[in-house]
């Protein structure tokens, strides 16, 4: 905890989830090989959600549940957002159904054209 | 209970999310029991989504308040809310109902794939979604719903190509979407609301480093997900590969989404409306300038699809920017209509052609129905009257000039140009007959879905005029009248001929009879005139399919061009006109090519007059044609626009090149309304124009005394042209440009009898030329032949016609006594009045040259050694003859009584340029000199019939004897072939030698020049194009780098 | 009325009869004149009549056809109507002939109305020589054009007027008033082009008697060729009278109008004896160059001269 | 020679092909009257003798005599003799000595082409009877079988003064009303065509060139 | 240099008949066989690359027709005339237009004078000076033109030919007889 002082946790959360963010749009943009795409656009993916997470939740703060120990009145100041977390179950599973899609794009390329290399489905251009 | 259900949820907007999951879930169980019916339940839940959607557009356009949405009975911010107001109900019934025609079309290939049923309502619902949701994550949600549902769509498809683009799609789609998602959370961190409305509401809180980023990356993945220029190769490609079907839905439906998607959150992003522009304005001119390069049919849709949408951004940047929200259903809408129809129609025509080339599509080739639905698709695309899209350009173009946004009426109008620059040649490729070609094997049903889209063009179209206008029934008065013949088109050809004279005959009656002055004189000629020379169409019995419901469209946009009050008016009817003279100039033998040099010159005509009139709309604020003059300091700038545009319909030198080809490969008798008829209607434009402006002395003498160069150089190197012409109807074609050159001048000159000059020449113009190209039609019909050098000696066989065309020819060079004297005369006097010396001098020298050709053409056609073969050749058909020689009446009255016709003239002219022509019984006098026409005909007549009395006294003590052609002294040879012994080839090969090089094609060069240049540019900008997926996103985070420096990223 | 269109159409059938036996004389004179020059004597004065007379009594003719038989008929018919339109003497009301009926602008005109009839009828004769003759003449016209048009556009606007009768009553009282004098730059434009129109060497190709026999008229014969020698002395006169009119003040008496218009036949003839032929392209070259300067400067001298 | 009538009254034209027999006109010459009135035909002949057209075709070394003729020292013009280009407008056809069979052929076009009334002046020994050539298998002998001939002027060559004095008879005889060469060509129109055809064997011509 | 070249020709080509003749022409002899390669030779080799004309000698006697064909070289100002015999009763020679263009006229011109044929020669066979020509070849020396002449174009009644030096002998000294002595 000394190390990194007065650091939040939400700052780091949010730092190593940009972190992957550019991690994934790295491996995007260098690795021509489908799945490492993919992977690539896994990472970019739980980057976001991670950044998603850092931004509701509030140091210190607790589950947001209305009871006795958040009272209605302070419940905005001491509860971590909600609504982020939500948003982050929904925007997993759409990421999951979109990796499911490429995975199955990655799958048939192999299978029409016996490679996995992005460069070479270069067919159409200009 | 399940009434209640209907009305009160099925029936409301929800309802389309309810029976699109419904059906959705439904499908695959039907499906298991028959295929069928899971096809019919998939119909029938299409089908009620667009009821739906347009029961309730109905319900607001009839005064309902929009609908307000919200799930869970709670109010947002707590819950996401759904809105279905005017805009949303536009678009989603837009949407829907493109969708059920689409799946019309698709049905084929939807009946083999099961699940593809479901996906396709999936990606439907997705698509109402992006456009009814308020809630920004909820947006994420159905933009990505869609995208999941078009990924599987394209993945059916199993071929290397298509799952290649479809990867292609994906990541670049995903990556946009992972900047949505940024940005919202961003969005949502600052305002603590997902709602759009809440954001906007706290809009102030949006600011900041973080308020700059969450907004650019929202701004970033909208742009992106539009495809703009270079960012945008993903989505060509899919264009190329994919099911038509598919592409046509993701082209004008998940676009459509996206872009309504930026038009609701465009409140967040008011920071970037420059920037929304600048992406739009250049994607829009670039993919247009790179789709010159491109013959890929598919590609080719993809690039008009991404040009298309960078023109509804920059519609909606620009509309934004200017404060013209109530305008934005006319202009957003409707290029949003017109690209969503044709565009659909195009991907769904291009499927079933099936054909990847451009030059392929010659299949289409003499198959009328098909390239009139192709027409129909590319006028509405390129924005030609009477589609949605004419009258959103038209709104644009006049907004952008009020605002004063003029660089973006350039960029509008050059993209306009050079899209119909590839898609008319895509056109004209389609209407070429090769050989090589097996027929298509379309069905007539399958073209249903297309024909509706056109159908729904049209109506759209309406739909619009009767926002924009009052008298649209007098604008579609040629359109109905069009239809009408079209479907009478099965009917023998002298039939669908005498209809078509009747109908117009009748219609032209009725519009212009009761006008006045000017256009009343031009009435005459343009209705009447295009009539009496429309009588020869007679002399062709053959089916001509397309023929006359054209021409009866053409010379009735003729009689509304001169009723037209409004700018608007006079635009619609001009592009009317434009477009059917474009298309039957297609109809002949090799006039297609021609044809499209036609097109392009005519429109970059029409954007010079779009451009001048919406000048003139933002100087006065008033559409009326009358109020053209109280445009105060832009009257030079609006004159000279106007004056360009029409120059440019007059065959001006230097852009004068569409002219021979035009002429040249029209139907013969069609050419004759070309030259004599619809060339008359630039002069009236230009008349129009110099009454309104011309004639102020603020304007300044200097454009009109430029106009009247142009017009005399035209005149001189017109003639000049012509005299080294081979071909007949190319020679008539420089001669017209030329004589058009005359009443420029006269026009130029701006007084009264500069005026009736220019009158007068045109009436004669009217006269001769339509006697020369009927007298060209009927020798081109008994020869075959254009090229004069392979005629000859044709008096023997057509007398008539070469009376004719001696006569005309007379009236033509000015010669006394006929009309052409008049003219000349009339001009030099008016020239000489102003000054303008050295015009006068270069008028003296043209008219002198244009006795060169019009010698050859008399000489080398009807005179001079006859051909064997055309011994046997009979007269011209009688009714070739009955207008030529109705015109020779009238030329014969206006030679012997020209005050019949100056005193009409001179009346029509007065309102505008105070002045009165002076007569002394019915000598006419000027500052200058006099001219008594009856005395001069008498006098001639009189020394005319003198000699040949006394010749003809004389032939009696002679014994004369009528010789064959070949007893000529001959050097004491006998000629050998008439071939050899007429002289007709490279007639005027000395005068080539000493004047030959100014005639040297330099505007063919320059123009040519120019085209090489567009193409190699736009093949240096499409290198960005690689074809790899990586490459495209790069371009996509670089996209977001230079929008984050372009908007000062680093001054945060 | 009858009787008074009677009265001027005789009026002008006397016209007629003296410029056309004038310039019969005149084209003997000069034949005469080259004979001596050349140390002949030359054809005696009565021979061209003759010449006329002889193709007259012709006994056979062929006609290849209607627009054959009709050209020298309008040849001849151009002929006469320019003359018609050209006040001959100045005050005299019996030769002002028709000229109330045109102006200038009629005559330079009219003046192409012969020439495209008899090409017509040329072209009919279906000889390649008639057709390379007009082809050569019509552009050979084109060029000389363009300094006669100068010239008039200079004189019109230094008179302000086109009428023939006012230009010459312009010029009236003293040789120093004639255009020749007042405005010799535009004089001298008009005398080069006069030179082509004569058709007399240098610009004679398009007769080019010998490689293509004399041109257009290489088939005519018989009476066509009486009809066309007429209108070639009888249209050359016309013209002599048109320039004196314009340019050397006029004529108030025949014997004015001949010694003038003699002298002006007489530049074309000196020239023609003392220079060999140009070809088409040559003279055309000619033309646009030095005699179109001219022209322009003598606009400009006009307009420096005679508005301010 | 005696008078035959005419038996048809449109030519054969045998040497031109199918196609050729519509470009040129077959129509038979017919001879022409004098004018009836006798003052009329003889101041036309007068007209006629004092306006000598010659054409300008030189068929052989004496037509070199031609050339002084016209200039300082003969100055034939005095007469009104002049050259004409074409033959159209010619009068006097004046054959310049020696006749070879392919010129012939030319003359005999040129001279048809000729307008009546027309004369021919035959200058030099070769016309008249081969002269020099006379064993020429290229050279005609006797010209008048093959057209009229109104003048022999003898001599190999003659002079420039022999041939103005022939002019000048030519004159007189015209002005005697005895020059009816081109009545006597049409009249003996059978004869002479045939004397034509019996040497000129590539009669690819009609048979009178209108 | 020349006697070189003689030498050369000699010994390949055979040629025989060496004559010089001032100023600079040279003739020779050759075979019907070899006369065409001499002729190509001599253009291509030996730069005599101008044909002065082709002629032909009716050498009834021996029953040959002598083709002389005159070369010319520019450099060096010589002449050659190549002749060749070739027999009057088949009468063919190897055309040369290939190797000059000029050379069909001269050989029309020679079949028509004297009937000699070369193959492959264009425009062999058309006209040329005659017209219609209907008998043999006028240049052969059995021709007889005067009985020709006699019969085609007749006798004008009266001529009379006279043999020029007897004509002037009595013409001159017509007291004498006509005897110059």
């Amino acid at each position: 905890m000394s190390f990194f002082g007065d650091l939040q946790i939400s700052m780091i959360v949010l730092c190593s989830g940009l972190g992957l963010v550019l991690i994934g749009l790295w491996g995007i943009l260098t690795q021509r090989n489908l799945i490492r795409m993919i992977i690539g656009f896994s990472l970019l993916d739980t980057g976001i959600h991670m950044v998603m997470v850092s931004i509701g939740y509030v140091t210190g703060g607790t589950a947001p549940i209305i009871n006795d120990d958040v009272p209605m009145a302070t419940a905005v100041s001491r509860v971590v957002d909600p609504v982020p977390s939500a948003l982050v179950l929904t925007a997993i599973v759409i990421g999951l159904g979109v990796t499911a899609v490429m995975l199955s794009f990655a799958v048939r390329i192999f299978r029409a054209r016996r490679t996995l290399m992005i460069d070479e489905c270069t067919e159409s251009k200009w | 209970m399940v009434e209640g259900f209907i009305t009160q949820v099925l029936l409301q907007p929800l309802g389309i999310y309810v029976v699109a999951l419904g059906a959705g879930f439904l499908v695959p169980l039907f499906d298991r029991a028959h295929r069928s019916s899971a096809i019919l339940l998939f119909f029938l839940a299409l089908a009620g989504m667009v009821a739906i959607a347009g029961i309730n557009l109905l319900a607001i356009l009839n005064g309902a308040a929009p609908i307000q949405i919200e799930t869970a009975g709670i109010a947002p911010p707590f819950a996401i809310n759904l809105r279905f107001g005017l805009y949303e109900g536009g678009f989603v019934l837009a949407v829907n109902s493109i969708a059920l025609l689409g799946a019309l079309h698709w049905l084929p290939s939807l009946r083999q794939h099961a699940s593809a049923l479901l996906l396709y309502l999936i990606m439907v619902m997705g698509i109402n979604g992006m456009v009814m949701t308020r809630d920004l994550f909820n947006l994420f949600i159905f933009i990505e719903i869609t995208s999941i549902a078009t990924y599987a769509l394209i993945g059916m498809e199993r071929t290397g190509s298509v799952l290649a683009a479809g990867f292609k799609y994906i990541i670049a789609t995903s990556v946009a979407s992972a900047f949505f998602l940024l940005g919202t959370i961003f969005l949502y961190y600052l305002t603590g609301t997902l709602n759009i409305d809440g954001m906007v509401a706290q809009r102030e809180l949006i600011s900041g480093p973080i308020g700059f980023i969450a907004t650019l990356f929202l701004l970033t993945s909208l742009l992106i997900e539009l495809k703009p220029y270079p960012a945008n190769g993903w989505g060509l490609d899919v264009y190329e590969t994919a099911p038509g079907g598919i592409a046509a839905l993701i082209s004008v439906g998940v676009s459509a989404g996206v872009f309504f998607a930026l038009l609701k959150t465009l409140p967040l992003l008011d920071n970037y409306l420059s920037s929304i522009a600048v992406v739009g304005g250049a994607t829009f001119l670039l993919s247009n300038l790179i789709g010159l390069k491109q013959d890929n049919a598919r590609r080719l849709l993809g690039y008009s699809s991404i040009g298309q949408m960078g023109l509804l951004t920059l519609a909606l940047a620009a509309t934004v920017q200017l404060g013209i929200e109530a305008q934005l259903p006319l202009v957003a809408g409707g290029l949003f209509i017109n690209h969503l129809l044709a565009k659909a129609g195009l991907f769904w025509l291009a499927d079933l052609v099936n054909r990847n080339s451009t030059r392929d599509w010659s299949v289409l080739a003499g198959r009328p129905g098909r390239l009139l639905l192709f027409g129909i698709l590319l006028s509405a695309l390129v924005g030609l009257p009477p589609f949605p899209g004419f009258w959103a350009k038209w709104v644009l173009v006049t907004e952008l000039a009020a605002g004063g946004l003029y660089p973006w009426i350039t960029v509008v109008l050059l993209g306009s140009l050079l899209e119909a620059a590839y898609l008319f040649r895509w056109f004209t490729q389609a209407l070429q007959t090769r050989e090589s070609d097996t027929p298509d094997t379309i069905r007539l049903e399958s073209l249903l879905p297309v024909a509706l889209a056109a159908l729904l063009l049209f109506a759209t179209g309406y739909g619009m005029a009767v926002q924009l206008e009052s008298d649209t029934l007098i604008m579609f008065l040629p359109l109905l009248a069009g239809t009408a013949l079209w479907l009478l088109d099965g009917l023998p050809g002298l039939l669908k001929s005498l209809l078509m004279l009747v109908v117009v005959a009748a219609g032209g009656a009725w519009l212009t009879l009761d006008l006045e002055g000017l256009n009343r004189i031009f009435g005459f000629i343009l209705v009447g005139g295009g009539v009496l020379l429309s009588l020869a169409t007679q002399y062709r019995s053959d089916v001509r399919k397309g023929f006359y419901p054209l021409l009866g469209i053409l010379l009735l946009s003729l009689a509304t061009l001169l009723r037209a009050h409004t700018s608007l008016e006079f635009f619609f009817s001009w592009e009317l006109m434009t477009l059917s003279s474009y298309l039957l100039v297609t109809l002949g033998r090799g006039g297609a090519k021609p044809a499209l040099t036609y097109l392009l010159f005519s429109l970059a005509a029409a954007y010079f007059i779009l451009a001048g009139f919406a000048l003139a709309y933002a100087a006065s604020g008033s559409l009326e044609l009358a109020a053209l003059g109280d445009t105060g300091s832009s009257m030079g700038l609006v004159f000279s626009l106007l004056a360009a545009g029409f120059v440019i319909k007059t065959g001006g030198l230097g852009v004068h090149i569409w002219v021979p080809g035009t002429y040249g490969e029209a139907d013969d008798d069609f050419t004759a309304v070309l030259s004599a008829v619809v060339s008359k209607a630039a002069i009236f434009g230009l008349l129009l124009v110099a009454a309104q402006l011309g004639i102020r002395s603020d304007i300044g003498l200097d454009p009109a005394y430029v106009l009247g160069w142009i017009g005399m150089l035209t005149a001189t190197f017109g003639a000049l042209m012509a005299v080294f012409q081979e071909d007949i109807k190319k020679l008539l074609a420089y001669s017209s440009m030329g004589q058009l050159g005359y009443i420029v001048t006269g026009i130029a000159l701006m007084s009264h009898l500069g005026w009736v000059a220019a009158l007068y020449l045109t009436v004669n113009h009217f006269l001769f030329k339509g006697i020369l190209f009927l007298a060209v039609a009927g020798v081109v019909l008994r020869t075959s032949e254009r090229l004069m050098y392979k005629m000859g000696g044709l008096i023997k066989n057509m007398p008539f016609t070469f009376v004719a065309t001696m006569i005309a020819i007379i009236a033509m060079s000015g010669v006394p006594p006929l009309t052409g004297f008049g003219g000349k005369w009339l001009l030099f006097n008016a020239m000489m009045e102003k000054g303008w010396y050295w015009l006068a001098a270069l008028a003296f020298f043209s008219s002198a040259v244009a006795f060169l050709y019009m010698y050859r053409l008399l000489h080398t056609v009807f005179l001079g050694q006859r051909k064997l073969e055309h011994a046997q050749l009979r007269e011209a058909p009688a009714i070739l003859l009955v207008p030529q020689f109705l015109l020779i009446g009238i030329i014969m009255v206006f030679s012997a009584y020209p005050k019949l016709l100056l005193e009409p003239l001179s009346s029509a002219i007065s309102p505008w340029l105070a002045g009165n022509l002076v007569w002394d019984g019915l000598s006419l006098h000027t500052h200058l000199g006099y001219w008594n026409a009856p005395m001069i005909m008498g006098v001639v007549a009189g020394v005319w019939m003198i000699p040949l009395l006394f010749l003809l006294l004389m032939s009696l003590t002679l014994k004369i004897q009528k010789v064959g052609q070949f007893n000529i002294v001959f050097a004491a040879e006998r000629p050998h072939r008439p071939e050899d012994t007429h002289f007709a080839y490279n007639f005027f090969a000395h005068y080539d030698r000493a004047l030959g090089f100014l005639v040297k094609p330099r505007a063919t060069a320059f123009w040519n020049s120019i085209v090489e240049w567009s193409h190699t540019l736009a093949a240096s900008l499409r290198i960005f194009y690689n074809g790899n997926g990586q490459t495209y996103a790069l371009f996509i985070v670089m996209y977001l780098v230079v929008l984050f420096l372009v908007n000062g990223g680093l001054q945060l | 009325m009858i009787a008074e269109w009677f009265g001027r159409a005789g009026n002008f059938s006397l016209t007629l009869l003296i410029v056309t036996v004038y310039g019969l004389l005149v084209g003997a004179f000069i034949e005469r004149t080259i004979a001596k020059v050349q140390g002949r004597i030359g054809i005696p004065y009565r021979q061209p009549f003759i010449n006329i007379l002889k193709t007259l009594v012709k006994r056979t003719a062929v006609s290849h056809g209607i627009m054959f038989y009709l050209g020298p008929v309008f040849r001849i018919a151009g002929g006469i109507g320019t003359l018609a339109f050209i006040p001959v003497i100045y005050g005299s009301e019996t030769f002002a002939n028709f000229s109330y009926a045109g102006d200038l602008f009629l005559v330079i005109y009219f003046m192409f109305f012969g020439q495209l009839g008899m090409a017509l009828g040329a072209g009919e004769s279906g000889h390649p020589y008639s057709a390379i003759g007009i082809a050569r003449g019509l552009s050979q016209m084109t060029a000389y054009e363009v300094p006669f048009a100068l010239a008039v556009i200079s004189i019109v606007i230094q008179y302000d007027t086109l009428s023939i009768t006012e230009i010459v009553a312009a010029q009236q009282g003293g040789w120093q008033h004639w255009t020749l004098f007042t405005n010799w730059v535009a004089t001298l434009a008009a005398m080069l082009a006069f030179l082509g129109m004569t058709g007399y060497s240098p610009f004679d190709i398009f007769l080019a008697p010998q490689e293509i026999p004399i041109g257009p008229p290489t088939e005519f014969h018989s009476a066509y060729l009486s009809l066309l020698q007429t209108n070639r002395a009888l249209f050359g006169a016309t013209k002599l009278v048109l320039f004196m009119n314009l340019f050397f003040g006029g004529a108030t008496g025949w014997i004015e109008l001949m010694i003038k218009t003699l002298a002006i036949y007489m530049v074309a003839v000196v020239v023609g004896v003392a220079f060999p032929r140009f070809r088409v392209d040559q003279s055309i070259r000619f033309f646009f160059k030095i005699p179109t300067l001219i022209g322009i400067i003598s606009i400009i001298y006009v307009q420096m001269m005679f508005t301010s | 020679m005696k008078k035959t009538p005419s038996t048809l009254s449109t030519l054969e034209n045998a040497g031109l092909s199918a196609e050729d027999q519509l470009l040129f006109s077959n129509a038979r010459p017919r001879p022409y009257e004098p004018y009836p009135i006798k003052a009329i035909e003889d101041f036309a002949n007068w007209a006629r003798a004092n306006s000598l057209w010659i054409l300008a075709f030189g068929t052989g070394c004496c037509s070199i005599e031609l050339r002084p003729l016209m200039t300082a020292r003969f100055d034939a013009s005095r007469f009104g003799v002049a050259g004409r280009p074409t033959p159209r407008q010619s009068s006097v056809f004046i054959i310049g000595g020696y006749v070879s069979v392919k010129t012939l052929k030319r003359i005999v076009r040129s001279y048809e082409q000729m307008q009546g009334p027309k004369f021919i002046i035959a200058l030099g020994s070769c016309p008249a009877n081969g002269g020099m050539y006379f064993d020429s298998y290229n050279t005609i002998n006797q010209f008048d079988l093959y057209l009229p001939v109104d003048l022999y002027v003898t001599g190999c060559m003659p002079r420039p003064e022999a041939l103005l004095g022939a002019i000048l008879e030519l004159q007189d005889d015209i002005k005697a009303g005895k020059c009816d060469g081109a009545n006597r060509y049409i009249e003996h129109f059978d004869e002479y065509k045939a004397n034509q055809k019996k040497v000129i064997k590539d009669w690819n011509m009609p048979d009178y060139n209108w | 240099m020349m006697s070189e070249l003689l030498d050369r020709l000699v010994r390949d080509f055979g040629v025989t008949d060496i004559t010089e003749r001032p100023p600079a022409i040279t003739t020779l002899k050759v075979s019907k066989e070899n006369g065409e390669r001499l002729i190509r030779e001599l253009r291509d080799r030996e730069g005599f690359t101008h044909l002065n004309f082709i002629a032909c000698t009716d050498w009834i006697e021996d029953g040959i027709f002598r083709l002389i064909y005159m070369l010319h070289n520019y450099d060096s100002k010589q002449n050659l005339g190549v002749h060749i015999d070739i027999k009057r009763d088949h009468a063919e020679m190897t055309s040369i237009h290939t190797l000059w263009a000029q050379a069909w006229t001269y050989q029309r011109e020679l079949r028509e004078m004297y009937g000699i044929h070369f193959p492959g020669s264009p425009r062999l066979e058309e006209d040329f000076c005659l017209e219609g020509w209907d008998a043999m070849p006028p240049m052969r020396r059995d021709f007889d033109t005067a009985k020709y002449s006699a019969e085609r174009f007749g006798h004008r009644e009266g001529r009379v030919s006279l043999v020029p030096r007897d004509h002037m002998k009595v013409q001159l000294y017509p007291n004498r007889g006509g005897d110059e002595s």
